[in-house]
């Protein structure tokens, strides 16, 4: 049995897992839930939750973003040692943003808005990117220095091209 | 009647097309971008022809290549749906010159009203109410504040540089006026370095409604009644439909000569838009012209029962309409939802990559104008616009109902869409009601986006329980979360094989 | 109005109850076999319950078990489809016993008509033409002539102990009837083990006709006109039309009165269909009568714009009918083509494995009832019908190209289909001119066949280079027929990187 | 470039084809055909030739079926080879027929018409298999001798099963 806390949109409930395959019992306060899922292709599953069922899409590359029955939710599960360090004042979150920023989508880079040495805070646009059309402003995910930029203005990048480094 | 036509575009609207084409008898010749080598539209042709990379530039709008596959081809008439080349007047011409039927109006009307100042002043002689305004950017202030007068407070200050709201100013009564119109020209000066400003009418609560309009060689110009298209984000529309709550028997007829009127005036042919702007009070003022098929076409389609594509072609080989005026008829609600590739959660970047899995809803009333298949990869190339789903019931209410029903069974996996976004507007009560304009989504953006992000207690657990699971299959290296052996198809085993 | 209803079927007429369940706001549970965990109809639903193994006597006819079911999950009615548990008596009468309630007729109704005999029997008590003939087999000769010229010749001698053909007897004058009786006699003998044969009216050119029917627990009974089914293989309907080409309005209105009767001489409440046979002569006779919703019902659905499993539910609920017989009106006309999993060219041999491609029809008119999905397994376990094609337009002749243009669209790969073969049923002339009856299939069989297998030099050159092309690239080891990297969506990128 | 004759259905056309790869050349006659493949699924192509348009399924199990457009074609592509071994009066078809008879769906076997030793004709019926609530009989596609029967009635089997094999 594994202790867990999930968090998501501002929600958060602590639930007990047992099993490891694809059949769960989850418990969390006085209910227990039985838990089981199939891959119906390759990132989606079906599950049934005490018969209720849902579609589950997850999607690995975005860490911890589910879509369940299409509705996309930005997840934390957080395991007995997460919840450890942090009782000991680390944040798990703040760790996961990490400083190299890279295209999430493919496209034509029209802007980058600093050189390396800036400081920038959070929210901060970043660069613009353009793809279907449309110009898509980046802002950085944490405060700091630019340390690197890997790409120039004008430069067409595929998905996942690194493009800025912050420190 | 034609056999063969040429369509110059890609997606939706290339199926759409070809599938009237087909139903008419008629062979369809694809054309294709590199990207598009495999979409939807080149399966379902008669014949497809490569004509460029990826990029529209090279490809869809490089239109001295689509003339030359449409003679090589022997297409008698080009359809160019919307988009890209449908509103050139050069391509419209060219086409022409070549002898070969380009499926929309003539040249001279495009041109018409694709010019913004062209349109008001053709309109300006005739009865078409236009939005009133200063004409010429505000240059003494004193004639200026006559014009508002006549118009009638609250008045509009716009700024002639650029748009976004900057250099905007809403100006209730006229002791405002003067430094109202100073603010504006230093907002619009500091944002565009152009501090010309106009004065137009402020429309309160203002409804985006059009008329669908159908015209032949004959001069027979008939209307097919309203599409209600107030439900836009950042001036693209989101959701349509027809009838529009809003209108009633009286204010459609009356808007409904109008639209016929314009279209009159500038001697329209073919399949044509008129666009309105209707405030509270159900004054109502021309906005624009669209001069080609509309993208949300199908409402009309379903309350009234005409294939629009069906009477394009019919009147681009010189055909008489198939109906008058007073055959229209309406029946029925039709709600159109545009799902678009898009990550309505992060401010609606676009999403590109493989659609993983794919279920379009279907049934009674459910029809679905997509060029989407599983297994296809959604690039960067084109607009993200997957597809529209209509849903058609009796009245309004079952309508909105089928279309929850549809948004809920439509699944498409891989890739970020606005399938729930969608849903979150027709679950809206303002929605529901029918009392929304064009403020529907600056007003309601909080809540609906709180609706997309609502979680339960059991969706977390949901979500909990598949994350565990997901993380699990990847530490034991195993995609299957069955045990059983999956039997696949002979021609999959047959090649997995042979491979080995 | 219920919350919560049990649908105890599976494939797409579970998902086409559910679908209008959704809309009127009912919660959906589905029950599903071992076979079908991952089916179309489980991942709709609102809750799902695993109800035994693969095979239907296990698991769709284990009524004990739905029963169970039914009452853990609360829900308060059943709607068994068609097929399966429909036209249990028992079932019925258990579900009703448990409380919940059974969304069909009463078991009464369901016991006179599901039993030939007896329904005829009530049909003699009533105004209902049954087809003339000796109920006992025969067994005085002289009286037996006797009946066949009250008659009227031909007439049709038929075995009392088996079917397909044998034993079966056209007799054009009495001077030819005592000999014809004989020979029947002696080949049912040795086929049957039986000598025993009746005598009944042969009917020429006949049509298989039936009438939806709609009773409400009120005394309210409503027909919504006809279906034309006579395009049949071996007694199984491939192609189902309404209005039906043969039926003039005269006979429309006595046959939907016979329709009413017929229902209301069993005291019917729910939808239910009366089957006719009609003859050349436009003669018609009371067939039997199915107290279920039919396979076909959507044809009905798209002309009337009634949607029937709704009215099955208000009626269930205890609601009188939405529609009086005077506001039925039917717009256009709409044609049906099942779908089934099987192999024309092989004397319809059913088709397992998985679906590797789909592309499903769309569109204006068009509308799909089925419960498949690419990537899904069709199973060995259950009916081969995949699903349904319905196209509705304004006028047959438009109906019937909507129909080819949507079977030519329509892309199962991966098993084999009778997407073809409606195909070439739709194109023939016969009918295309509406003038079959149920001959249609034997009459035209080679026909039929030969168009299925009809090649030009062009596919012959795209078969040999395909063939050609495929084994070069098994021989070279790869799958891609193209040297360009394909990028896949982040969430399979991510599944194979990470199992590397 | 290679020469081929393609029979299919009472059909019969001979052609040469110039590439090996998913571009060909193919001729035939005065015509010249440019033949373009690409893989849309396994086993499912999109082919254009000469700019007509194509959706091809090949399914390699049984043994050159093709599918074009939905249509099925049971096809024979004959080389060089097998065109000189027909001269010699080799009937390259008719090798082909093996005396292995599989279970071509999965199902239930009702029934065995013969036991080993029988003589049967071709198109005698070998045995039924029930799927799908339908009865299939299976035909002896050769003459010959029944050698060997790999079930029993009443048997389920997989498909692809060795159900009789006959010499």
């Amino acid at each position: 049995m594994m202790k867990f806390e999930i968090n998501a949109n501002n929600r958060s409930i602590e639930a007990n897992f047992t099993g490891e395959s694809s059949e769960l019992v989850i418990k969390t306060g006085e209910n227990e839930l039985r838990f089981e899922a199939i891959q119906v292709q390759p990132g989606v599953h079906s599950v049934l939750m005490n018969n209720r069922s849902f579609v589950v899409g997850v999607c690995p590359n975005e860490a911890n973003r589910v879509n369940i029955n299409g509705t996309p939710i930005n997840l934390e599960l957080l395991d007995a040692v997460h919840l450890h360090l942090r009782e000991l004042g680390w944040d798990s979150l703040k760790e996961v943003k990490a400083g190299l920023i890279s295209a999430q989508i493919p496209g034509l880079v029209t802007k980058i808005f600093h050189g390396a040495g800036d400081e920038v805070s959070e929210g901060d646009p970043l660069f613009l990117i353009e793809a279907m059309k449309m110009e898509n402003e980046i802002k950085s995910p944490i405060a700091g220095t630019v340390k690197r930029i890997g790409v120039t203005e004008g430069q067409t990048v595929e998905k996942g091209t690194n493009i800025i480094e912050i420190e | 009647m034609f056999k063969k036509i040429l369509i110059a575009n890609r997606g939706e609207i290339a199926l759409r097309v070809m599938r009237t084409c087909r139903e008419m008898g008629i062979e369809v010749v694809a054309v294709f971008s590199e990207a598009d080598r495999t979409a939807p539209h080149v399966l379902f042709a008669d014949e497809a022809y490569h004509i460029g990379p990826a990029p529209s530039t090279h490809s869809y709008l490089n239109y001295p290549k689509i003339l030359e596959v449409a003679r090589a081809s022997g297409a008698e008439a080009i359809h160019p749906g919307y988009g890209f080349l449908s509103e050139n007047t050069d391509f419209a011409s060219e086409v022409s010159k070549a002898g070969i039927v380009f499926i929309g109006p003539p040249a001279s009307a495009i041109k018409i009203m694709g010019d913004k100042t062209m349109a008001r002043q053709a309109m300006l002689k005739t009865q078409v109410p236009v939005v009133p305004g200063t004409e010429e950017p505000i240059a003494d202030i004193s004639r200026a504040l006559e014009v508002a007068n006549d118009i009638g407070f609250p008045v509009l200050i716009k700024a002639a540089g650029g748009g976004g709201g900057k250099g905007m100013r809403i100006v209730n009564a006229p002791d405002e006026f003067e430094d109202a119109v100073g603010k504006a020209q230093r907002e619009s000066q500091s944002a565009f370095g152009d501090g010309r400003v106009y004065i137009e009418k402020y429309l309160e609560e203002p409804h985006h409604i059009e008329f669908q309009i159908l015209a032949d060689t004959h001069g027979n110009t008939i209307h097919l009644n309203e599409r209600e298209c107030s439900i836009q984000r950042r001036y693209q529309k989101v959701i349509e439909e027809s009838p529009s709550p809003f209108i009633d028997d009286d204010l459609r007829t009356k808007m409904g000569k109008a639209a016929v009127e314009t279209a009159e005036s500038c001697k329209y042919v073919g399949a044509g838009t008129v666009e309105f702007l209707v405030d509270k009070y159900r004054n109502f003022y021309f906005l624009e012209m669209n001069t080609r098929l509309q993208v949300e076409h199908p409402v009309t389609e379903m309350v009234t029962g005409v294939d629009l594509v069906a009477e394009q072609i019919r009147i681009a080989a010189g055909q008489t309409l198939s109906h008058k005026q007073i055959d229209i008829s309406t029946t029925g609600h039709a709600i159109e939802c545009r799902i678009y590739a898009e990550d309505a959660a992060h401010d609606f970047a676009p999403s590109t990559g493989e659609i993983v899995m794919l279920q379009i809803p279907d049934g009674a009333g459910t029809r679905f104008d997509g060029a989407i298949r599983q297994g296809i990869e959604i690039t960067p190339y084109y607009d993200p616009m997957l597809g529209k789903l209509i849903c058609w019931a009796h009245d309004r209410e079952s309508a909105l109902n089928r279309s929850e029903r549809a948004l809920r069974e439509f699944y498409i996996g891989g890739i970020e869409t606005t399938i729930q976004f969608c849903r979150s507007v027709i679950k809206h009560n303002t929605f529901r009601e029918g009392t929304y304009d064009t403020h529907f989504y600056t007003n309601f953006m909080d809540e609906l986006h709180a609706d997309l992000s609502a979680t339960t207690e059991e969706v977390l657990l949901v979500a909990g329980g598949s994350l565990f699971h997901h993380q699990n299959q990847i530490k034991h290296g195993s995609h299957s979360s069955s045990s059983k052996k999956k039997t696949r198809s002979n021609w999959v085993n047959a090649q997995l094989g042979r491979n080995k």
